[in-house]
């Protein structure tokens, strides 16, 4: 087993054991902690596999920014402990666990056939072509700098109208929920 | 004056009668609307006597009037126009119409002058005589079908004159609907025949009719004339359909002489004469219709015996009189059967006259136990009434002799005929010489039984004019067809009417020359029953009253089934109409209301419990809704994969 | 990388910019005026100028079929005819806003920004190629749409309507964006126009593909709400004000629309029959979830819910149809037309839900209409008018928006679709009736409120006409459409 | 059935198979949770789940464009955590309340 | 232009009555735009060619070009009789409901006019679309004529009606849309004309429900089957007819049902010859069974019309049988018995508003002995009595003996059994006639204090009309007869292939021809 292998194992049990623990703790506070043990988990995962900035960026902005928010929202309701955590019909919980685990068989059952002809069959010709094309890129930008360097050039060429979108919507979002905020029945209301 | 001038005064004369008299139909002017009523059917007797003399004059094998007014209906090759001809057989038809018509028009004048409808009721009788010239005049059967219903809708009109009785609304209503049964099956045989020939022209039809005799019974003539009988039957008052015109009296007493005596209901005898030539080759046809006659006859009489109502007993010998009529047409003798219905139509519209001045008289009453010894009050009507009486039974040289005589020779003489139905006819030939003389003792002979308030009289002349008319006509209408055989030994007296309808009726075929010794015999011998059932009746009713009671007691329970009619309307409301409006009932409950509404209910409700599902499986739960979402993928992405 | 990005690319999105920039004058003006409400007529002044602005650019760049911002966007037919009609629909929802009593008054500029924004997102999602643009577009779309409802002047239900649907809807987002990854892994894109020549084949020989592409179109059928992903359109159109539901179940639906029609474009419907039956199947369901639930509704906008899922049921017959045509766009015009003639049918109804509600909280039942037509027959002639549309009862438009989406179903062959579609219709007239009985022909007394609002009866009145007329008269209409498609 | 080259051999798959695993331990959460808060904590799994998914398909694929797509979901999540609890407060506000059954006025 | 007058003058006189300001006038306004329809629609007599089976008076212009849909009306015999007898039937209708209607005066006269002219498009529309236009049209002002100014249970019968109707019709759209396709496959050019239509070989293969034209038989014959309503869908009818105001029940039964008649012999029979051919057995089973079973619910309902509504079904199964028995004398019995029971059960439903008006039941068991107190209304009842049970001299008759005999001539048995009908007619109809009018005075009609009036003059002359109209027919039927001839004839003579061909010389003028 070397390291990599290892490491894989461990944040993937990490990750999906924190996730569970988000499921399954009735204090939300100490689902906010899983929550967050979790995006560090993944980060890691994200840095397993040489995206590095973009871990970066999920420690910030997830386990950063987005949890603070959680923690803070928890702390403005005051809930201490919760009497019903989990939905209480029988038949409904059981219909929803059953569609879950059906769901994730059907992905996972999806995964391992498709990856048969994955790669194989139909990225033959033009997705291997663009494999080919881009692992030549990524051979170019040897270093962690150079993928991110590649990253930037993308979003900003390539993307550039994406990006832009995400600066309307940040606007947009930023600018609703303080009127939100201030509206009538809102946390600052006139 | 030129024949379509003629011919159409003599339609609308009547028809115009009837709007004028239609329109003022609220006037109680009984004398203004009688006189209009009468003077119009007046004016189509004389048109119809010019008419006949007309047609005297021509050659015996061209009497034919025919004027064609316009095309009236024409699809394809059906065509039928309003077209109407004069032959020798509605000749005589239109001479009894209007003459007998005009008198009974008269005689209502009278009869009905107390009634406030009396304008309406002469606007009726009217429409009556122009329906029935339009049955008796049309050149094809379509145009006679015209006539046909016509002369039941007023009929119905006439019957349930008097509508504020639901009784005598019932009994129009009753006429109808029977007609109407007959008439569907009026509609089958024309259907048939213009199948067959191509045309409904009774002419063409005629000459086109085959010689050959048709021996089948589902063959194209036979099917036809069956159902034109089966229209005949209801009509004419016969076996089944003849439970109608006893009821039918509960109308105005001249209307049943009119209509339910001389005219209307002689319609079917007069319909099978037009078409004889096909109904000759129709071997199986004539011999159902025949049996049919003979046993309307007996029935009839039967029933005739023991009835209390004057009306009634009338009614039901004029039954039995129609039933010999349908034996004479049925074993071959148009012409006697057509004889017939003109005797018949004197005496018998003599004898509901007379019956209604008596009842007139009596204040409407019509019960013969309440009667007796009338002759006295009224004498009039009561010489009147026994000339007709002579008739009926069927005393020589009285009219009804003659042609009753023709038709029970002729039941036995022909090759359709049989002893049988001789027997038959002459037994219900004694049978009405009973209750004839019965009705004739107890209404006008023997003690006086009416109420001491009632005050019976003579009527007036306008009512007894006529009577003396038609008592003249009883007495004398039976000469123009005196028998060869009698004609014979009293010097060389032609058949006039035998002569004159030969050239349209078809002989019978394979008629033996006649034996006259044998005939001589026949009429002795139902002479013979008449004249003894006549003296036995007298005996009863007039000498012994007390021995019919007793007679009736020893045989009730055959008595009380003839007397209630051998309950055939109880039969038939049994049998076929209660269960029918049962029926509509059930399918009404059950097709309509249980079965296609409820089915439409039961989609509704299916759709609005679908609604309810989705009502509640909208739980307002968020995580419920996720889990739909959860769930549809589930389902969809197994169902992509499995494809 | 060739990366060609100029004056041209910038020109094509001067629509979104134009709006993007209107929106942005209400709430500058409500803050240099020290947080003081402007003039609500201004701002809708602003709006309306900002959204026909946009409209003007749109009808110039749009329909051409070229592609901007490295293929991420596309300017054709549908961005053109489904943009013009997503900025036409929002302009009739801001008017009814402006009068609104959940949303008129304080916090308009706002409510007015977001609103622009959310048509930006809108012209986004029409014009977007590329999986992660249309992402972004969705979410512009659907956020700002979350906050509007939220902020009415109503507290209760609105705010709990804005959390549903934002939950259901961040689910679904993720759900798509799930697919997205699959379609990235497997294609090495995420951009439509590189896999689109390969998409049958793709769906049938790729089962990581096929799920891909299956949850990308999941989550539109979540959007457009197609049973079972429905559930939450009769809440949230229940709970949103009146006008926000008018803007949801006509702009919102016709972009989502767009896009559907734009993922289906990719022909994975010809290679998969799973997919193919189990969207003609949704599309069955929809419809009779759609009618048969709204028989049993007595609230007035629950009754509109239904109905606009029922419609999307017929307008996904329409989708599937362009899905496998391959000859003309016959079934992406007949989906166009239709949307056209829903948007204003299910606007011209909104805004008489609006005139009629005495306050914020006021809740129309069908039996507040009773007797309405001799109270205030315009209204009610109207209103009936709009709902025989939305039954299909022709000359309206609503019957030929049917009649060419069932005419495009026949012509692919699918004609059972076609039948379901008219059995429905005839479920539906049950409900559309409903409100004409008791407009008409029962007495009482009408819940009016007593005041005027020109404005939105002037909406009300501008879309009656056009579908009394309009309907006729829609053949040209129809071939300028499919004609479009066709250059 | 893991063999040993299942436990070795790390490949796509795992990586997929371990975002598939995330994506529907947070669709649990959203339909099992009562709190919202929780479920929107839930929504973030499922949306890093994604971003596994992207990332491992990034590496294995060569293509740059998945961190992108990575890049981009981080900021739309964090824009609709952001939102989400905007609308949480002020649903709390109103009804006093976080848990979602609550929440169930709009039903029907 | 004369057609185009005819159909969409009445929408113009809709939309005038809807603004009219006065209420006053609005009566006489709408009588008068009534006659004047009605004379506008005798110009088509002066310029109708009788000899030809051709389509006449043709306008032709292109709709929605894409699908081949055009604004396209004719007539030629077949529908002539129809549009007339819609045109003459209003104004009765108006001055029939003078009083009756007191409320929303100028919304009834709106929707009157509205549904004039949906139903003579229906009946001139040679397009399919624009066909189903008009027929779909034609639902709205009845559903609102009967849901407001209707009886109690009106909401009921109106959304029965409407579903009813709209249910058996939405299929037909489909099948327009299909044909359409088979017309491009045929002919490479879409179109949605009939006459398109006509040219089309639909492939059909006996003895199975799966083939095109079968399929597309049902399509069409269930929309129409529904709106004659023949036995078994026709539940609809009495409740619609009895919640209905005098004005709608008229109009319903003198010419609404007429239309699904009349398009049958239009759009089914010629245009499907095999199946027609094929299925005849069904519908002339159907009709029988109407007949008879209609005949005898009606015998023995307590409400008078409800009685009326189910004779309806019964005469309605008479023309069902004449048109599908595909000869002569079926098919022009089938058109007259159309006009007859359009005349005459229309007339029935006036004079049962009229006593209605009076005495505000129709319930049988509480009326008798009417014919005392109410004589000329008595009179008037009588004969349409007459007309509806077939008496001869009477229009009803012409067209049932016509029926009847082409039954017979074509399918004896069941001429056999429909002739009972001819009985039970009479039954039903005359035991009503006795029970209402004979007797003696029933509880409505002795009541002291409010005494019955006979007829006024305004309903003598709604009435006159009508009676004169009922023997006119009777008596003169080739006066009508004539101009159907030619058409019914070519009809027949063609039906395995049915072509109708545009008559050149009487396109309407100003109107461009051709493509």
């Amino acid at each position: 087993m070397t390291p990599d292998v290892f490491l894989f194992w461990f944040l993937a049990l990490l990750i999906v054991g924190s996730g569970l623990a988000v499921l399954l703790f009735t204090n939300p506070v100490y689902s906010a902690l899983s929550l967050a043990m979790t995006m560090v988990g993944v980060a890691a995962i994200f840095i397993t596999l040489n995206a590095y900035f973009i871990a970066g960026v999920q420690l910030i902005v997830y386990a950063g920014a987005v949890m603070v928010l959680f923690v803070m929202v928890i702390m403005l309701f005051d809930i201490k402990s919760e009497v019903q955590a989990f939905t209480s019909g029988k038949i409904s919980g059981a219909m929803k666990l059953i569609a879950v685990g059906l769901l994730s068989g059907l992905i996972v059952g999806g995964i391992i056939m498709g990856q048969k002809s994955f790669v194989g069959e139909l990225s033959k010709d033009a997705a291997a072509q663009v494999a080919e094309a881009n692992s030549a890129k990524m051979k170019r930008a040897a270093g962690a700098d150079a993928a991110t360097k590649e990253l930037g050039v993308a979003l900003f060429t390539k993307h550039i109208f994406g990006f832009e979108a995400l600066g309307v919507l940040l606007t947009a979002i930023a600018v609703g929920t303080v009127a939100l905020a201030r509206s009538r029945g809102g946390t600052h209301a006139k | 004056m030129d024949h379509s001038v003629l011919m159409a005064i003599l339609l609308l004369s009547p028809f115009i009668g009837f709007l004028i008299n239609g329109v003022r139909y609220k006037q109680p002017t009984y004398k203004l609307s009688g006189g209009i009523a009468t003077a119009a059917v007046f004016i189509s007797f004389i048109c119809s006597v010019l008419l006949f003399s007309d047609l005297v004059g021509l050659p015996a094998d061209q009497r034919k009037i025919h004027v064609k007014f316009f095309e009236w209906l024409s699809v394809d090759k059906f065509k039928v126009d309003a077209a109407f001809y004069v032959d020798q057989i509605s000749g005589i038809m239109i001479l009894i119409i209007t003459g007998v018509g005009s008198l009974i028009h008269l005689f209502s004048t009278e009869y009905m002058h107390h009634d406030k409808g009396v304008t309406k009721y002469f606007s009726y009788l009217n429409l009556f005589v122009f329906n029935m010239l339009i049955l008796v005049l049309g050149d094809s059967l379509l145009t006679m079908f015209v006539g046909w219903e016509g002369v039941g809708l007023c009929s119905y009109l006439l019957i349930g004159f008097w509508f504020t009785d639901k009784e005598k609304a019932a009994a129009g209503m009753k006429a109808f609907i029977t007609n109407r049964v007959g008439d569907a099956a009026f509609l089958l045989g024309m259907f048939i025949l213009f199948s067959t020939f191509g045309t409904l022209n009774i002419q063409e039809i005629n000459s086109l009719a085959p010689t050959a005799v048709e021996t089948s019974w589902l063959g194209a003539l036979t099917l036809g004339t069956m159902f034109l009988f089966v229209g005949a039957t209801g009509k004419s008052a016969q076996i089944p359909l003849y439970v109608w015109l006893p009821d039918a009296m509960a109308g105005p007493t001249p209307v049943s002489a009119l209509i339910h005596a001389a005219t209307m209901v002689t319609a079917g005898i007069y319909m099978i004469v037009r078409l004889n030539p096909i109904f000759i080759v129709a071997p199986n046809t004539m011999m159902v219709i025949a049996i049919i006659g003979a046993l309307t006859a007996l029935m009839a009489a039967s029933i005739g015996i023991t009835q209390w109502d004057i009306k009634k007993v009338l009614a039901y010998s004029t039954v039995s009189q129609l039933g010999y009529m349908f034996l004479a047409v049925g074993v071959g003798a148009f012409g006697a059967g057509l004889f017939h219905v003109m005797t018949h139509a004197f005496f018998k519209a003599l004898m509901f006259l007379g019956s209604g001045s008596v009842i007139h008289a009596m204040h409407e009453e019509q019960d013969i136990r309440k009667m007796g010894g009338l002759k006295k009050y009224m004498p009039i009507t009561h010489w009147t009434f026994f000339l007709g009486w002579l008739a009926i039974i069927g005393i020589p040289p009285f009219a009804g002799f003659f042609s009753k005589d023709e038709i029970l020779w002729m039941s036995f003489h022909s090759p359709m005929g049989s002893p049988v139905l001789w027997a038959v006819g002459a037994l219900s030939a004694g049978m009405t010489a009973f209750y004839m003389t019965r009705l004739m003792c107890l209404t006008f002979w023997g003690k006086s039984r009416v109420p001491k308030s009632v005050h019976p009289h003579e009527s007036p002349a306008m009512m007894t004019i006529p009577l003396v008319v038609l008592a003249f006509l009883s007495v004398v209408g039976g000469w123009i067809g005196i028998p060869e055989v009698i004609g014979h030994t009293f010097g060389h007296i032609p058949n006039y009417l035998g002569d004159w309808l030969a050239p349209v009726i078809r002989p019978i075929p394979n008629l033996a020359p006649a034996d006259h010794s044998l005939e001589w015999g026949l009429m002795g011998a139902s002479f013979g029953i008449a004249s003894i059932s006549a003296f036995v009746a007298y005996h009863f009713y007039v000498k012994s009253p007390e021995i019919p009671g007793k007679i009736a007691a020893s045989i009730k329970p055959v008595y009380e089934l003839v007397f209630k009619k051998y309950l055939v309307d109880e039969l038939y409301f049994k049998t076929i109409i209660n269960p029918l409006v049962e029926i509509s009932r059930k399918i009404w409950f059950y097709i309509d209301v249980n079965f296609i509404d409820k089915l439409t209910y039961i989609i509704a409700d299916l759709i609005k419990g679908g609604g309810g599902v989705t009502r509640s499986l909208q739980t307002g739960n968020v995580q419920v809704y996720a889990m739909y979402i959860a769930i549809g993928l589930v389902v969809a992405l197994s169902i992509i994969i499995i494809k | 990388m060739e990366i060609n990005i100029g004056l041209a690319d910038v020109m094509r999105i001067s629509p979104m910019i134009a709006i993007f920039i209107a929106s942005l004058l209400p709430i500058t003006t409500k803050v240099l005026s020290g947080n003081k409400e402007p003039n609500n007529l201004v701002t809708l002044i602003q709006g309306i100028a900002g959204l026909i602005v946009g409209l003007v650019l749109l009808t110039v760049v749009g329909g051409s079929g070229e592609l901007a911002f490295s293929k991420s966007l596309v300017f054709d037919s549908i961005t053109l005819w489904m943009g013009a009609l997503a900025i036409l629909s929002a302009m009739g929802a801001i008017i009814i806003m402006y009068e609104n009593f959940a949303t008129n008054g304080k916090q308009f500029a706002e409510l007015v920004f977001l609103a622009l924004n959310s048509v930006v997102g809108m012209l986004i999602l029409v014009s977007a190629m590329d999986l992660l643009t249309l992402f972004v577009g969705l979410e512009l779309m659907s956020l700002t749409l979350y906050l509007m409802i939220a902020m009415s002047h109503e507290e209760k239900l609105s705010k709990e309507a804005a959390f549903k649907y934002f939950l259901l809807g961040s689910f679904a987002s993720a759900i798509f964006l799930y697919g997205t990854a699959f379609v990235f892994g497997t294609t090495g894109s995420t951009n439509l126009i590189t896999f689109m020549q390969e998409a049958s084949s793709l769906v049938q020989s790729n089962r990581l593909f096929l799920f891909g592409i299956s949850f990308v179109i999941l989550g539109f059928c979540f959007k457009v709400s197609i049973a079972p992903f429905h559930a939450w359109t009769p809440d949230v159109y229940q709970g949103a004000p009146t006008p926000h539901t008018a803007f949801m179940a006509t702009a919102v639906k016709v972009v989502s629309f767009a896009a559907f029609l734009r993922v289906i474009a990719t022909k994975s419907l010809v290679g998969s029959e799973g997919l193919f039956d189990v969207l003609q199947w949704l599309a069955v369901i929809t419809m009779i979830v759609g009618n048969v639930g709204a028989i049993v509704q007595t609230n007035l906008k629950r009754v509109l819910a239904y109905s606009s899922i029922s419609n999307s049921g017929y307008v996904l017959v329409g989708v599937i149809t362009a899905g496998i045509s391959d000859t003309g766009f016959f079934g992406a015009s007949a989906v166009i037309f239709y949307l056209f003639s829903y948007c204003l049918m299910t606007l011209g109804a909104f805004a008489i839900v609006s005139i009629l509600e005495k306050n914020e909280n006021h809740m129309i039942s069908l039996d507040g209409l009773k007797g309405l037509a001799s109270r205030r027959p315009v209204y009610a002639f109207c209103f009936a008018l709009f709902l025989l549309s939305l039954a299909g009862i022709p000359p309206s438009i609503g019957f030929f928006g049917k009649f060419y989406l069932f005419n495009a179903a026949v012509g692919e062959g699918l004609i059972w679709l076609a039948v379901w579609g008219v059995i429905n219709s005839v479920i539906s007239v049950y409900y559309y009736l409903k409100p004409i009985v008791y407009m008409y022909m029962t007495e009482g007394e009408s819940e009016i409120a007593g005041h005027n609002l020109s404005a939105t009866t002037v909406t009300m009145i501008v879309s009656a006409v056009f579908i009394a007329l309009l309907g006729m008269l829609s053949g040209p209409i129809f071939s300028a459409v499919e004609k479009s498609f066709i250059n | 059935m893991p063999s040993s080259s299942f436990l070795t051999d790390i490949s796509l798959n795992h990586y997929l198979i371990l975002s598939s695993v995330l994506f529907v331990i947070g669709m649990a959460g959203v339909l099992l949770r009562r709190n919202v808060i929780v479920i929107l904590m839930s929504l973030e799994l499922m949306l890093n789940a994604v971003n596994i998914s992207f990332i491992a398909f990034s590496k294995f694929t060569q293509n740059v464009d998945g961190q992108i797509m990575v890049f981009f979901v981080m900021t739309i999540a964090a824009a609709e955590a952001a939102v989400g609890l905007a609308l949480a407060v002020a649903i709390f506000k109103r009804f006093k309340e976080v848990n979602i059954k609550f929440f169930e006025h709009l039903r029907g | 232009m004369l057609l185009s007058t005819v159909i969409f003058l009445p929408l113009f006189f809709a939309l005038v009555m809807t603004f009219w300001p006065q209420q006053r006038t609005l009566r006489h306004l709408a009588l008068g735009f009534s006659l004047v329809e009605f004379l506008i629609s005798l110009m088509i007599l002066s310029e109708f060619d009788i000899g030809s089976a051709r389509l006449q008076l043709v306008e032709k212009i292109t709709w929605i070009e894409r699908f081949g849909i055009q604004y396209f009306v004719g007539i030629d015999g077949i529908s002539l009789w129809l549009v007339l007898l819609t045109t003459f039937i209003t104004p009765i209708i108006i001055l029939a409901s003078w009083q009756s209607i007191d409320t929303k005066v100028k919304g009834f006269h709106a929707c009157l006019f509205l549904l004039q002219t949906a139903m003579i498009g229906t009946f001139l529309a040679m397009d399919a679309i624009l066909f189903y236009v008009f027929w779909e049209l034609s639902l709205i002002p009845m559903y609102f004529m009967v849901g407001i100014w209707g009886g109690a249970r009106r909401i009921y019968a109106t959304i029965k009606f409407f579903i009813f109707t709209m249910a058996g019709s939405v299929l037909m759209l489909v099948a327009i849309i299909y044909m359409m396709y088979l017309t491009q496959q045929a002919t490479g050019v879409m179109s949605a004309s009939l006459l398109e239509f006509y040219k089309v070989q639909i492939p059909f293969v006996a003895g199975t429900l799966m083939s095109q034209q079968t399929l597309l038989f049902f399509a069409f014959a269930l929309a129409f089957a529904i709106k004659v309503p023949i036995w078994p869908v026709h539940t609809w009818l009495p409740d619609a007819h009895v919640e209905a105001p005098t004005p709608g029940s008229v109009i319903l039964a003198g010419v609404m049902l007429k239309m699904g008649t009349y398009c049958f012999l239009r759009w089914v029979i010629p245009l499907f010859p095999d199946a027609t051919e094929y299925w005849s057995w069904l519908f002339l089973s159907l009709g029988v069974i109407g007949i008879v079973y209609g005949a005898l619910v009606a015998m023995i309902q307590p409400d008078i019309k409800k009685l009326v509504a189910y004779s309806s079904v019964s005469h309605m199964g008479y023309i069902i049988l004449g048109l599908f028995v595909l000869n002569q004398y079926g098919i022009t019995g089938g058109i007259y018995q159309m006009l007859n029971h359009g005349v005459s059960t229309g007339a029935l439903f006036l004079l049962i508003g009229m006593i209605y008006e009076r005495t505000h039941s129709r319930e049988i068991s509480k009326y008798g002995g009417l014919a005392g107190v109410l004589p000329i209304f008595t009179i008037f009842f009588f004969i349409i009595t007459l007309s509806s049970i077939a008496v001869p001299l009477t229009n009803g008759f012409i067209g049932e003996y016509l029926i009847l005999m082409g039954t017979f001539k074509a399918a004896p048995v069941y001429a056999y059994i429909a002739v009972t009908g001819v009985v039970l007619g009479a039954a039903y109809m005359l035991w009503m006639f006795k029970r209402v009018f004979f007797g003696e005075k029933g509880e409505l009609v002795k009541d002291e204090h409010h005494p019955l009036h006979d007829l006024n003059l305004r309903e003598i002359v709604v009435m006159v009309p009508l009676v004169i109209l009922v023997f006119w027919m009777g008596i003169f039927p080739n006066h009508f007869l004539n101009w159907t001839k030619s058409s019914v004839d070519h009809l027949v003579n063609n039906k395995s292939k049915y072509y109708l061909e545009i008559h050149e010389t009487k396109v309407a003028k100003g109107i461009e021809y051709g493509n």
